[in-house]
């Protein structure tokens, strides 16, 4: 093999194994297998808990706590870290409300005694 | 600081714990350990987040989180079961506030979430990630508030129509997103700052011509979307952890909206153009009713056909919510088994005003759930029932949904009470229910009206049986 | 040359499209079409990779394609679906033996795979992979001959035990750990070659001392096995189609071993050690049997009592494949259904030989999947029913796993049988089955026992009843 | 802030931002999500199916093909292309043999006329 050719061959076998390809690609390929985990795991859920299921999926998607976090990291406040801090306090309404609630509701279904 | 390589997988096992939350959910014993989990895993992407290098900023993040906190937590204890549907959709507006505020803050500051480009400004991909992130946020956030007021009873309920009202949002959608370009080509907060103020506005127009008891639906298409947003944010930071959130979050709530409108035999689109539901909907299906013979009877009659049934079947509806008797029917329910009576529920899927209601009411009271059937389960034991008795519910006993092509509900799945060999019906009127309906089990043969509330009834027939 | 990025998302397409064929064989409707989405993501893969750079050996490739294709296809139209469990193993010998090939191949030229580091040899990470790869390829590929040997019949089905069994076994192991370790640090030929020589070794004598009958928890533990090696490769070549094709098949594998075991009340150790379930094992149990007095009777009686029933439930079991007897049942069926008699079949899940083997015979036989029921639908329908027949069916009808805490099959569900009006059992005499055991159902005053071979007595019975 | 801050800034979002990470994690996080794909749906098939599944994972596994190409791909023949054209006549056998045996299989699965 000359080298070109060995180059030329590298580069193809990176492109199956994975590497120069774009982030995206992976950030997609982990959200389409979320989309169908998340799809089995809504159906498995019993009706019964549907309420339940709405106020823990409400908690769920304070995880964008993490954002609110980044911007509010900064010592330096301006702007930005003052908004992420309102932000920080709205979705902590929420993460401890949501999580809360729904161990309220979940403690009381009992089978009979 | 923890490297990167296990940042990614603390990230990862946080989400594998969020995955276990909602696995949980499959049945009641496993959910609480579910919910465990899901906590488990929230507090372990909120401590990785907060040890990150950029992340210094503590007194005050943790007075943030600690007011935040407190006030959630208060909500969770005080909060009466009957006012879910509104809690739930308080919350949502707080996420939709929350992620217009983060992307507001990601655009003012880029460096913050390392998505800054070469010459601190954005990538043209944040910038779209951006303008869907915003948009969505606070249509999410507008939207679930006037769900809330119409749901607490805040603002009225009634579906508010004018005409043109389509044309008018269709010409605001089109200004929105045209700002929204004109903001990714060029970065300007002026276009930013209209973009946003019209999505706001959106948010509440297109939830006005809605009525108040479609509301649920929104309510978990506006969940649904929460989910898909901070999908959004976890590809503009390259966070997988928030992709799995997001996309079950948003599954969850799209798939609950489905669930409701398939047994609504509705169309979500049918949903979201409005002008169904108001309260005041009763209008001339109810006016004719009127005019057809009921068999009305007291709380004495009904004790009377309790006491002497091997097998009663209960069916709770919205009223049930309503008139807050569950803990009166709780008591009748024991009194009935006390005396040798084989007692169910029957719950219909979307019996109340949100998915799983009656569940939840009933389980307050401490009704065992293991008496408590799904429709599924327990349709075919109508049939062998002595007294099937309905509180509070009324279109999800409509025959109509089976026998008459030309009603609205036609094709939705019923509870078939009318093949109990006997039929109470708990409510204070004749006036219909929900999609406005007239009802004719109330009409039938077997039928016994009970007019009164559904708890004073509970109460009445539970004293009649002492007595 | 499709870019890098065209390339992923093509995968990912292909992935999604083989887990579509799994998802839909959630029913027989949709399972079609799922093949059909099966077909279509292995192309996908395989047109993708074909037009890589790399790959440029077109004729030879498609010559064993082709090759490999046609045999392929000879085999699928030719196997009789009672050696469905053989050709199962069959194949997976194949698809071990390629691993082993292919991870040869790589160890001989990482050049082809990107995988090589600097100096042309492999990162330790590969090396890892490659020895994993290779001897769980090696044992896939020989314990899934003897698996294909014994059930094929060509080798015995009698487990071959001799002591210290399990100690050479442990040592081989160990041994061919070191040699991996070995080859991991010193990337040497001779501490491949000996790792893969002791794992081929290894996998023969892994399974011969497992019974023939047990044969298909195997065949599912390897097609596991085979699935994670897949899987392997993928994270060697940081292929993500590899890594979720793998899985799927590394979850089915173990899912349904898992399946096999619960329904046998057996833990997947206890198959692993192997000396169960030689067709010898008859035994005591079996013995004690001849004393006790059973009702036989004639293929004329069992038509007397169907004719007269209104329902009749049919039971088959590894008999019916054995006596290939599914059409001349499905015959006597129609008969039955053309003389008004309510038929329905009831199915275990582990009756038979492997998962689903009934359904797949019955619908050979061309019985509609509508009157084939699972045990979980059906058992509350014995005792409505008249008659049930029971057709080389024996462990899964049997009582002592409800009533005999002592008996190895104690807690394995089981088809209630004995709760029908009569009893018809159709077997040729009163040997037991699978798991050595005496059945009790058998000599029940309600059970009439008709000896005989299954496809035989089905005649015999429609002409009783055609005269 | 000054340079050395925003260079640490830079990293600590990038490792919120998924730079930096080892491949082998984003793989992980792919086979994670893939086993709770597959368990899902292999438990969501109904038992009826349960040999044509057996039969379609055979073909399923037999992705392997990817490696046995790129080991073949070469023009310039070797043992290692050797040994990778007969893996690829093998798990050939394997495609051809478990989707076609299949189709039979599922053919047969018919509703009351
Ligand atoms: N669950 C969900 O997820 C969901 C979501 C959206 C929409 N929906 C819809 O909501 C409806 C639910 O059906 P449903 O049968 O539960 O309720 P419904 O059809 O809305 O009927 C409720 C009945 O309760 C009676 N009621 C009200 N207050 C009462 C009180 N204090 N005491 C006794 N009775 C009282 C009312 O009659 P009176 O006024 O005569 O007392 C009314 O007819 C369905 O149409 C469903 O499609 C459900
Ligand atoms: N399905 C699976 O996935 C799987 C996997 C592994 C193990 N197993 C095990 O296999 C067993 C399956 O139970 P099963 O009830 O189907 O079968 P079984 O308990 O093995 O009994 C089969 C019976 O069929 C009779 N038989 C054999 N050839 C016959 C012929 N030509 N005509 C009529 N009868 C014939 C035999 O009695 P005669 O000799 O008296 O005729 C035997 O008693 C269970 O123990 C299960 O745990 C199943």
């Amino acid at each position: 093999m000359d080298t070109s050719a060995m180059e030329a061959a590298q580069t193809a076998a990176q492109s199956a194994h994975g590497a120069a390809v774009d982030p995206f690609v992976f950030s997609f390929t982990v959200f389409v297998l979320a989309v169908f985990v998340g799809y089995h795991v809504v159906w498995n859920v019993t009706p019964a808990l549907h309420t339940p299921l709405m106020s823990v999926t409400n908690a769920i998607s304070s995880i964008i706590i993490v954002g609110a976090l980044l911007a509010s990291g900064p010592l330096e406040m301006n702007l930005a870290t003052v908004l992420g801090l309102v932000a920080v306090g709205l979705v902590s309404v929420n993460i401890f409300g949501g999580f809360m609630v729904t161990q309220r509701m979940l403690a009381m279904f009992r089978k009979r005694k | 600081m923890l490297s990167a390589n296990v940042v990614a997988l603390a990230y990862l096992a946080a989400s594998v714990l969020l995955i276990l939350a909602l696995k949980g959910l499959s049945s009641p014993e496993s959910a609480r350990r579910g919910n465990l989990y899901g906590m488990i895993g929230m507090a372990i992407a909120v401590v990785v987040t907060l040890q990150l290098e950029t992340v210094q900023n503590y007194a005050w993040i943790f007075a943030a989180v600690a007011a935040g906190g407190l006030a959630g937590g208060v909500v969770a204890r005080r909060i009466p079961m009957t006012h879910m549907p509104q809690t739930v959709a308080f919350m949502h507006s707080l996420v939709g506030l929350a992620a217009v505020l983060i992307a507001v803050s990601a655009f003012y500051d880029p460096q913050a979430y390392g998505i800054a480009a070469a010459d601190g400004g954005l990538h043209p991909a944040s910038r779209i990630e951006l303008f869907l992130g915003t948009f969505i946020g606070a249509i999410t956030f507008t939207a679930s508030l006037i769900a809330f007021g119409k749901l607490q009873g805040l603002l009225s309920g009634k579906p508010l129509v004018f005409s043109g009202q389509h044309m008018l949002n269709l010409v605001l959608g089109v200004l929105m997103i045209a700002a929204g370009i004109m903001f990714c080509i060029t970065q300007g907060w002026v276009p930013f700052l209209i973009m946003l103020a019209i999505a706001l506005v959106l948010g509440v127009l297109l939830i006005v011509p809605i009525g108040g008891a479609d509301m649920p639906v929104i309510v978990s298409m506006l969940n649904s979307y929460s989910g898909w947003a901070a999908a959004g944010i976890g590809f503009t930071l390259g966070n997988n952890m928030l992709i799995v959130a997001g996309a079950l979050v948003g599954s969850s709530g799209a798939i609950l909206s489905y669930i409701m409108c398939k047994a609504m035999n509705r169309s979500l689109l049918n949903v979201l153009l409005g002008g169904f539901g108001g309260e005041a909907s009763s209008g001339s299906s109810a006016a004719s009713a009127g005019d057809r013979p009921v068999k009305a009877g007291s709380a004495e009659d009904a004790a009377f056909l309790l006491k002497n049934a091997r097998s009663v079947i209960l069916v709770p509806g919205y009223g049930l919510a309503v008139a807050r008797a569950q803990h009166a029917l709780k008591e009748l329910v024991e009194k009935l088994m006390d005396m040798g009576v084989d007692v169910k529920f029957a719950i219909h899927p979307v019996a109340g005003r949100m998915p799983g209601h009656m569940n939840v009411l009933l389980a307050e009271a401490d009704v065992p759930y293991d008496i408590v059937h799904e429709m599924d389960e327990i349709n075919s034991e109508f049939a062998d029932t002595d007294v099937a008795m309905v509180i509070g519910a009324n279109d999800v006993t409509n025959p109509a949904a089976k026998s008459d092509p030309a009603s609205p509900i036609y094709g939705m799945p019923i509870l078939e009470v009318s093949k109990a060999e006997h039929v109470i019906v708990i409510k204070r009127s004749l006036s219909p229910g929900y999609a406005g309906l007239d009802n004719d089990l109330f009409y039938m043969d077997k039928t016994m009206m009970l007019f009164d509330d559904a708890k004073k009834a509970s109460e009445a027939i539970l004293q009649a049986l002492d007595g």
